[in-house]
């Protein structure tokens, strides 16, 4: 019987290695997978490429997990919030690496990589810096840039209702990178409000199919990160 | 000459209301963070618009009441918002297919510079040791069909952000079609910009004094 | 108010142009838009280019189409029925053009239209007849070929349910190309099994979001392509 | 040396019975249209395989029960199917993510031609008249990670199927890792093929005489 169920965020982020490149889902608060970045933090898995819009809250979550260095290098949108002082400081000191990219061409990329499509051409940051060193070129009068795929080894993700097959829900805004992060990783590990039976989610409404989920967890009273921020908790605890 | 003692121009309220006075009945719109947000609460009576917000909805409806926030359900700052009947959820990838694909009709960005061309700088000053954030900006100006600028007329030390060239880094370029200011509406014309309209107690020689480039008058 | 509802398929189908590129959704009889396709035919729209999955059955539907001379080029990955000699024989005569193309590649081809993606690259048909004359290009050792999106200027698609501003559900797999069909036409044009209530589909199981779609039609009792088929029948009747 | 008069080879049930022995558990399968379907009726007991049809379904069941067929719940064959519990619907471009995308495990495809390399020959044959027709084979070639082929070994006149080089347009080239035949089961390595199992009455030179290419057996 197939079944992704583990017991633990411990056990589900054990094969964590040490390089690898991690894409972790949210939109801020929205989706941030907490319980499984802890899990990361006390697994201890280091020089860590992360995927992920943006660079975590006060110094929890993956703030946390890139207050404690365990990251090399980010690939996001927006590395700047308004509370978190963590990324700003390592990246001014020349300890953390940045790439940034435009949000849509960032999760155009994680499709990409999750479809089997090396590379495409989009619009967005033409005749921006954001464009420099990068090939571009002129379809039918308009210029646009090559992009490239993004793969991971894992991707951390956070949903609402999950079946043993790794089949996905989510909640409102918290769906946003979650899908597509899924798709575009070895594997996905999905922490999950609820697990069900097979058979509960109706195949019309699966977010997710359980083809891109490798592990599923069960964490039904996730933290809020932002109570988190505003308590000034900082992780380990 | 503008009198002085008198409000000179429009206030962000004001200014919100000029741009909601300008899309259309039906339009697809994305509100930028910020003053942007505001233009909701000013569609003119009669009209609906569905807005989208680019982390996953389409169909965002007014700030929750107090107490019935979903920490989960947010817009592109961040903050709580609600959805209105008929709306959906989608992933990322989704939801920058409709911005790049053309699907949005209007989006309102604030500024830091517009350029004569319609260029636009929103995103970064290009200082040494800020950290370059550029969120969902430059897929937006790329894809969607209308750019809306809102901004005060100069930085708060007085200098023009309407100007010949932009000297921040751009997000991108030839893409604004109007800007909307405390001071003047002005639309980006392939001759130059044009002002549509002026605040309260402006007068053109003085919006001129206030930007960096020429402007033009409709009918002159 | 926004409201796409349109009374009847004419009114629907009213401005499509001679000339114009029409996709219509529908992999076999599964979400094929019959009534759609029968009110194009009365409408009388010529040299259209259609884009389809297949190129319909017996002498109804986008067969009909097809055979009342309306269609100067097919896009499509198959187009070859057990049941239809409309194609074949006037691409025998060198009455028809077709384009073939791989069925995924159709589907990304499709999908990066209405993403605003202008081209991409994909591993299917390196090495076939397919890929002869078109660009490739080498990633990490890998042969790829370029594609490039394809719009449409209307796409014919059939739903389950609608509401007032498009938005979409489908049924099983019917639903097939009718989601990115709808995403890359300018205008798309949907018969739906039913309409309801704006508020009445959950916003986390709306497939196609309105923003899509332009006009919807209730078709409550469509016909069965196989029944169709099976009786002889003949469009017009 | 075959004796006549007895059973030679497998007949299509025994060889669709082979491949699904050699398909783990837990693992997604794509299943082309004719004897490949017929796998499904063989997956031995205490495993538990999903069945991805490119069409848009995760998760495909048994054939209806006669009168409850849906029209519109169907395979790549166009045939009537049903779902199982923890099925999932999807659109044509993310069933083409599923496959090309390299999420598929096994795919058992049909042919008309398969070389020594293990390209595959199985959607024209190139014939004048022909209508071509490709369907999801180029993709399904391309992304899955595992290609087997079930074919007969030879065509209804006798000619190899299994060849030095394949005379009909391509499929896809270096594709196929393992060929199922009524005579034998052949796997495709970089020196060659190599008989792996051998059908009942059936031996290597009688196997060999109906191959259009050199067979290597292992261990010798």
């Amino acid at each position: 019987m197939i079944n992704k169920i583990v017991k633990t965020p411990a056990i589900a982020v054990n094969d964590i290695h040490d390089g690898a490149t991690v894409m972790i889902g949210g939109f801020g608060e929205a989706g941030s997978p907490i319980e499984l970045i802890h899990a990361l933090i006390d697994q201890g898995a280091k020089n860590l490429t992360v995927v992920s819009n943006n660079t975590g809250s006060g110094n929890i979550g993956l703030a946390a997990l890139i207050e404690h260095k365990r990251v090399k290098k980010m690939i996001c949108s927006f590395p700047r919030t308004a509370n978190s002082t963590v990324f700003p400081e390592l990246y001014n000191a020349g300890e953390i690496e940045l790439e940034l990219v435009p949000q849509g061409t960032l999760a155009e990329r994680i499709r990409a990589g999750g479809a089997g499509i090396p590379a495409f051409y989009t619009p967005a940051s033409v005749n921006t810096p954001l464009a420099e060193g990068k090939e571009s070129r002129v379809f039918n009068g308009v210029e646009f840039v090559l992009e490239y795929g993004i793969k991971a080894d894992f991707a951390l993700v956070k949903s609402a209702k999950a079946d043993r097959y790794g089949n996905l829900l989510y909640h409102a805004t918290a769906r946003n990178f979650g899908p597509i992060m899924c798709t575009a990783s070895k594997t996905a590990i999905v922490q999950s409000k609820s697990i069900v039976e097979a058979g509960e989610i109706d195949p019309e409404t699966v977010v997710t199919p359980g083809i891109f989920v490798q592990r599923v967890v069960e964490i039904t009273n996730p933290a809020h990160e932002s109570e988190l921020v505003a308590n000034q908790m900082k992780y380990p605890w | 000459m503008v009198e002085t003692g008198k409000k000179i121009g429009w206030d962000r309220a004001e200014m919100a209301q000029k741009v909601a006075i300008d899309i259309p009945d039906g339009s697809y719109v994305n509100l930028g963070i910020g003053i942007p947000e505001m233009v909701a609460d000013f569609v003119p009576e009669g009209r609906e618009l569905i807005y989208q917000t680019e982390n996953g909805l389409l169909g965002m409806g007014k700030v929750p009441e107090e107490g019935k926030e979903d920490r989960e359900l947010v817009n592109a700052g961040k903050k709580c918002v609600t959805t209105i009947a008929g709306a959906s959820y989608f992933h990322h990838a989704d939801s920058f297919s409709m911005i790049r694909g053309g699907h949005i009709d209007v989006c309102v960005l604030g500024a830091m510079q517009v350029s004569e061309k319609g260029d636009l700088a929103n995103w970064s000053t290009g200082a040494k040791n800020a950290i370059p954030a550029v969120g969902g900006a430059m897929d937006l100006v790329a894809g969607v069909k209308r750019i809306f600028v809102i901004t005060q007329h100069v930085t708060k030390k007085g200098v023009p952000k309407i100007i010949e060239e932009c000297t921040f880094p751009l997000t991108g370029k030839q893409v604004v079609e109007s800007i909307y200011t405390d001071l003047a509406i002005i639309d980006v014309k392939k001759d130059g910009l044009f002002v549509r309209e002026m605040g309260p107690n402006v007068d053109f020689d003085y919006l001129q004094k206030q930007t960096g480039v020429e402007l033009n008058q409709y009918n002159k």
